[in-house]
């Protein structure tokens, strides 16, 4: 019950975050198709983005990294954003070159 | 008796949970869509947690970039992609093994990092890091500041959450986030031509004869593939 | 509430704001399902109006005021079909996703001076996010039937509301710039007084970009003659093709539930909110600083005012479903790039310039010809530190204490807790 | 942008799809019964289309060898179920033709009232669902008003609504009741100002026109090639319509009568009707222009049917009593064409000197018209289906039979 | 022009396939053989002064009498008519023509007599030859595509063959 009458503190937070990293993390080492890989990636870097909000925010860290924190985050959408926008065409592209989405299948640059 | 909830804590355990539980499902459901799914929920309670955190602004950006933009992006080339054999792709056991010593391995060095950081909260010690009584368990962000409104500022280089720092030459050197923020539209400009032309595809349509999908010559309905 | 509940009935501290939590989230519901309730009856009322016909007339003794309860009977009543094809898991969660999206964007609107669920400061911004995510629900339900229909139907509602999210979005943008808070309530309470404090009316760039938010809120809710996803005539029902009974249920009332949000959220924006055209409350004395209660009943008051803003919105919204042919593919997208962007992007720039020279909007610069771009130039320089947000901030309030004093107490409510910030 | 500007053969895409097979119909809305299109899509665009028929085939041919051409009327209101009087009609004239039997003056002016009659409630049906697939519902409800305005103008006189069976060969049973005619009047005198509501909402609207004009153009010489007539045919501004160009004894029921063929050759429609401008977009041959030509047509029918009522008022003598039923035909055949209001209704009975046909043949104008939608639909948008179908204005009954 | 000048027209390229012609029937026709079809068909549609270019109608007539008593009445021997409708919108002239074959291919019943196809004549034809395949029975010779049109694909029998017998059931369906 404790958990529920206690306040969360910072630490909670970085676990969510620490968690969802690690499921990014294993999506993109098992996952064979582009999509899922890139799913993976999503999932990477918002378990970061937890972590810097977490770290911004005056409520868990009144000493941490503030406004910095926020920022950076957004900044790591932003560009999260135009990643997946950027792997999508490529994935697409790659989709119509091979007719296929496994990443396994893309080897010809394999010497 | 005064054993009092602490709804901060509660909203912060669901979303949590919703956060990890679906992104657990990201990783072992192998059916596409299901993936994308599964993750359009994850990051949306990870939205919650950004509100939990007091970043009100930053949740509701994620919500309209990641969830908004981004997952649409991904789903609609999931559904594009999707089709027949690439629905469902099958890993070898071998990868699964690999995947998951290396993925545990990572979680308990960050698991022992996310524990031991209270060194984070400086001086002021852990005690400060539970600001969060129930007296204020909104949502919304205790120190009444327009975020949002700090956050444009900063990025056209005035750091309006910095200003109470008395040293003027720090505050000074505060100059916000200006550059980066234009290096990034401009970026994201590149981007979106970059995208848009790589994903054009030229293409004829095959005339009936050649070969595709036939029409049927049946004209009663047993034709293969039926809306 | 929950503090009521602790102090009068001297409730447990827990079940004290689990019951206040219920209590609010029950009245939203309400409000939604309600608002898909009218939708229907003012669908079907006004579409028999138009058409020569008398409409629904039995249910309910006069003008057939329970229809919609009984169709929402019968309709829980059919028996839930899941095609063969289907992906069954998706297919049955779809209707869901779609209806929460919509429900989320209740909490961040506000009905009266205060009276919001959420109160955010980032209010305006988070209804659009969540009003987008809506699309999922529609995209995995048409996905997920297994049916080729609606799978257009699903890729229809991909392209139009992604493309149609961005001119909906600068519109919002505009007013955040006229306004200069992204917080509903405040911008709802800065256009207190008589109508022309609405910030329809605040320069002719809010003006023109009104029309562009009606035209674009009529395309993200997928109504005619932007109504390509369901397009009735040429995909069977577009995404809703499989669905019946309760789940086909769900995407109805998340319709109407979506149309009341946006028509509110233009009304809110654009039309003084729950400020009406003649501030009665404030002519009645109903006003906080008289006393609470009589604050409480003029906030009631200025509610009624929202809702029956909002419903005009949908009136209007179904006249023109009723009136008008559907558009084709391509020209809702070309009406999208080629025209609303555009005009709402030079509409920002313009109205950009005119909060800079003319903050307060046109009434200000007639009442007070001494805020003229002379003084812009002192103006320029603490711009570019925060004091300048300040400066503009106090004279738009200026402006409109000038017009009305009555809402000087809001206004020096406003963005305070910003202000001492800075002044610290 | 514009869908009928891409190019059949090479089309291009933001994103490539891969080409589906699509089955619209047997039940689908707006294939108005139950024909069914199989389309290969590439995306929104349509690159083929290949129309399936015969889900309604009733063998109406076969069933003609078994009755007697009287007994046989009531299944000519089956073939065009919007129009069927105008089958009657065709079926009376050339049961006529075979026997060489003239009816007198004033049965065919009520045969002209009757028959124009109903080519405006197949018209009326046209427009509205056109309206009804391009995705405004509320012009079709008026037209249905209006409609059934003339539905009960029918019942008055046979007693039906929709398989009417009332001009039989050799004349009428009954003649219209008292104060038929003018009620008929007065139904034409507040159906006028209907019309331009229709045109407010449907023919000049900016949305309708968008849709329609340029979409599905058919070129004069395919339409002749294809066998198209009626509106279809007269819409790719050939001037043609054989109430005026048929054979005698059908044009001589239109004798006497001042009108002129509908039809925009080059690009001008004839002046004696008052019809709103031709918006700029659209080309001859279009679908606008098929709607419209149905529109101009109900106005044309209204003037006809008023100068029918005054002849008939006029004319003495008693209105011809029918064929008796068991009337012996020649050993001989006789094909007779009509201006159905879907286009060219053709009825060919073979006798053999006994009262059966030997072999009846019906020509149907919009089995035709179905044969040519794989040349007009090829290259279009999903969307444009709807409304090109809509513009050839089917009927299921007559292409099946 | 009527029925007499285009058999006069006619007479001078195609004299040999020119096997019969009636003037004063209602409609008055011209019989001709059926090898010569295509070409006639082409001239009657090309000629300036005929300019045949609306294909009305295609009819089979089945011309056989199942019941032996009356069969003896008759004056005909069982055969097959084709009817070809034509019309000049240029003109405003008519004309029919008629063409006879045999009701099976050299004799043997169940084999589907065959004659030339005008679908490239007439786009009119296609669909009507098809209808005529599948009510009647005549296969037609370079058709771009010979299918049923109106009954279902695997019907058996052409119901507008006097000897047509109705099926009793068709896929497990009570017909009859």
């Amino acid at each position: 019950m404790s958990i529920f009458t206690e306040p969360v503190g910072l630490s909670h937070f970085l676990v969510v975050g620490a968690m969802l990293f690690v499921c990014g993390v294993i999506c993109m080492a098992v996952k064979r198709n582009v999509l899922g890989v890139l799913l993976g990636i999503e999932l990477v870097l918002n378990g970061a983005n937890l972590n810097f909000v977490a770290f911004g925010s005056k409520q868990l860290s009144p000493n941490g990294m503030g406004l910095d924190g926020q920022y950076i985050a957004l900044f790591v959408m932003v560009l999260a954003a135009a990643e997946a926008a950027v792997a999508l065409a490529i994935a697409l592209s790659y989709y119509h070159a091979h007719a296929t989405v496994d990443v396994d299948r893309g080897d010809e640059l394999k010497g | 008796m005064d054993f009092a909830i602490n709804w901060h804590s509660c909203f912060f355990l669901l979303f949590a949970a919703i956060a990890c539980g679906f992104a657990v499902g990201v990783v072992v459901s192998s059916n596409i869509v299901r993936m994308a799914c599964c993750l359009v929920v994850s990051l949306s309670a990870v939205a919650g947690l950004f509100f939990l955190a007091g970043a009100e602004f930053l949740g509701a950006a994620q919500l309209m970039v990641y969830v908004g933009g981004t997952l649409v992006l991904l789903v609609f080339g999931v559904m594009l992609t999707a089709r027949g054999p690439f629905v469902s792709m099958k890993t070898g056991g071998g990868q699964w093994v690999l995947a998951l010593i290396i993925g545990i391995a990572l979680f308990v060095v960050l698991l022992q990092a996310a524990t031991s950081s209270t060194a984070w909260d400086g001086p002021s010690g852990n005690g400060q890091t539970t600001v969060v009584s129930h007296s204020e368990s909104s949502l919304k962000s205790n120190d009444g500041s327009d975020a949002a409104g700090q956050i444009g500022l900063g990025l056209l280089g005035v750091r309006s959450d910095k200003l109470e720092q008395e040293d003027r030459v720090l505050r000074e050197g505060m100059s916000g986030y200006l550059l980066a923020f234009e290096i990034i539209s401009v970026h994201l400009v590149v981007v979106l031509i970059g995208a848009a032309f790589l994903a054009r595809a030229r293409r004829r349509i095959r005339n009936p004869e050649s070969p595709g999908p036939r029409i049927p010559e049946s004209s009663h309905p047993r034709i293969p593939e039926l809306s | 509430m929950a503090e009521l509940l602790i102090k009068h009935l001297s409730s447990p501290e827990w079940l004290a704001y689990t019951i206040a939590a219920l209590v609010h989230c029950g009245l939203l519901l309400a409000i939604a399902l309600c608002s898909a309730a009218v939708g229907e009856w003012l669908e079907r009322k006004v579409s028999a109006r138009i058409q020569d016909r008398l409409g629904i007339v039995r249910v309910g003794g006069r003008f057939g005021w329970l229809q919609p309860v009984a169709d929402g009977i019968k309709l829980l009543c059919k028996e839930d079909i899941v095609p063969k094809a289907a992906d069954r898991p998706l297919f049955k969660i779809a209707p869901y996703i779609n209806f929460c999206a919509v429900y989320c964007a209740y909490l961040a609107l506000p009905f009266a001076d205060g009276w919001v669920a959420l109160d955010l400061n980032a209010g305006a911004f988070f209804l659009l996010a969540v009003l987008g995510l809506e699309i999922f629900g529609v995209v995995l339900g048409g996905y997920s039937s297994g049916s080729k229909w609606s799978l257009y139907g699903a890729m229809r509602e991909a392209a139009q509301v992604v493309s149609y999210e961005i001119p909906l979005g600068l519109c919002v943008v505009l007013i955040v710039v006229v306004s200069g808070t992204m917080n509903l309530v405040e911008i709802g309470n800065q256009q207190a007084g008589w109508f022309f404090n609405w910030y329809l009316f605040h320069d002719p760039f809010t003006f023109v970009a009104f029309f562009v938010y009606v035209a674009c809120a009529v395309a993200s809710t997928n109504r005619a003659p932007f109504d390509l996803p369901e397009a009735e005539s040429e995909l069977v029902a577009g995404f809703m093709t499989e669905y019946s009974g309760f789940r086909w249920v769900f995407y109805f009332m998340s319709e109407y539930a979506a149309i009341f949000v946006v028509s509110g959220l233009g009304a809110l924006l654009f039309l003084g909110g729950w400020n009406g055209p003649i501030p009665i409350a404030w002519l009645l004395g109903l006003t906080a600083d008289n006393h609470e209660f009589l604050g409480w009943l003029g906030n009631l008051l200025g509610m009624c005012n929202f809702i029956v803003k909002a419903f005009l919105g949908m009136t209007f919204m179904v006249w023109l479903r009723w009136t008008l042919p559907r558009l084709r593919v391509d020209q809702v997208i070309t009406t999208c790039l080629k025209y609303c962007v555009p005009i709402v992007s030079a509409m920002l720039v313009g109205a950009m310039l005119w909060s800079f020279f003319l903050p307060g909007g046109v009434i200000a610069a007639l009442t007070k010809p001494d805020s003229f771009p002379c003084s812009a130039w002192e103006r320029t320089v603490p711009t570019l530190c925060v004091g300048g947000e300040r400066d503009s901030g106090a004279a738009r309030k200026e402006a409109r204490m000038q017009s009305l004093p009555a809402v000087r107490s809001h206004a020096e409510h406003g963005n305070e807790g910003y202000f001492q910030e800075e002044n610290r | 942008m514009q869908a009928e500007r891409v190019q059949p053969d090479t089309v291009e895409f933001d994103v490539r799809t891969d080409e589906m097979l699509i089955n619209m119909g047997p039940q689908h809305p707006s294939t108005h019964g139950v024909l069914r299109v199989v389309l290969r899509t590439d995306g929104e665009v349509v690159s083929s289309v290949v129309p399936h028929i015969g889900y309604l085939h009733r063998s109406a041919e076969k069933i003609a060898e078994k009755l007697t051409v009287r007994q046989y009327l009531p299944f000519t209101d089956r073939l065009d179920y919007l129009s069927g009087m105008n089958m009657n009609l065709g079926w009376a004239l050339t049961v006529e033709k075979l026997l060489g039997h003239r009816v007198s003056g004033k049965t065919r002016h009520l045969r002209v009232i009757i028959a124009e009659l109903n080519r405006i409630a197949s018209h009326l049906v046209a427009a509205g669902c056109m309206g009804l697939d391009l995705g405004s519902f509320t012009p079709y409800m008026w037209t249905f008003r209006e409609r059934e305005k003339i539905l009960n103008l029918f019942e008055e006189i046979c007693g039906a609504r929709l398989t009417f069976s009332y001009l039989l060969p050799g004349g009428v049973k009954e003649g219209p009741p008292e104060g038929w005619l003018g009620r008929c009047e007065a139904f034409l005198d507040q159906f006028e100002p209907v019309i331009d509501d229709l045109h407010a909402l449907l023919t000049n609207n900016a949305v309708f026109i968008k849709r329609s004009a340029s979409v599905g153009t058919l070129p004069p010489e395919t339409a002749i090639n294809y066998g198209c007539t009626g509106p279809v045919l007269r819409a790719s501004g050939v001037d043609w319509d054989i109430r005026r160009d048929g054979e005698p004894i059908y044009t001589e029921m239109y004798d006497g009568y001042t009108w002129r063929v509908i039809a925009p050759v080059g690009g001008r429609y004839p002046d004696d009707h008052p019809y709103p401008p031709i918006p700029r977009e659209a080309a001859v041959g279009d679908s606008w222009h098929r709607f419209f030509v149905r529109m101009l047509e109900v106005v044309q029918s209204m003037g006809l049917i008023r100068q029918a009522i005054e002849k008939y008022a006029a004319a003495e003598g008693e209105l011809d009593k029918p064929i008796e039923i068991r009337k012996k035909l020649p050993a001989a055949g006789a094909y007779l064409e009509t201006e159905a209001p879907k286009g060219q209704m053709g009825f060919m009975i073979i006798g053999d000197g006994s009262a059966i046909p030997w072999r009846a043949r019906i020509r149907s104008s919009s089995f035709c018209h179905v044969s040519v939608l794989p040349e007009l639909c090829r290259g279009v948008l999903i969307a444009d289906m709807p409304t090109i179908i809509a513009s050839m204005d089917i009927v299921l009954g007559e292409i099946d039979r | 022009m009527n029925a007499e000048k285009i058999y006069d027209l006619l007479q001078k390229p195609f004299k040999p396939w020119l096997v019969g012609r009636d003037f004063e029937a209602i409609d008055p026709w011209i019989e001709i053989s059926l090898e010569g079809l295509p070409e006639i068909a082409r001239f009657l549609r090309d000629q300036d002064e005929l300019a045949f270019d609306l294909l009305n109608c295609i009819t089979a007539v089945d011309y056989f009498e199942p019941d032996a008593k009356k069969a003896e009445k008759v004056d005909w021997q069982p055969h097959l008519e084709l009817l070809y409708h034509l019309t000049s919108l240029r003109r405003k002239h008519r004309l029919v023509l008629k063409a006879k074959l045999p009701r099976w291919k050299d004799g043997r019943p169940g084999e589907l007599p065959e004659a030339p196809s005008l679908a490239d004549v007439w786009r009119t034809a296609d669909w009507h030859e098809r209808e005529v395949f599948d009510l009647a029975g005549v296969r037609f010779t370079g058709h771009p595509d010979m299918r049923r049109i109106l009954c279902p694909e695997d019907w058996e029998g052409h119901p507008l063959r006097k000897d047509y017998q109705m099926p009793t059931e068709y896929h497990g369906i009570q017909v009859k």
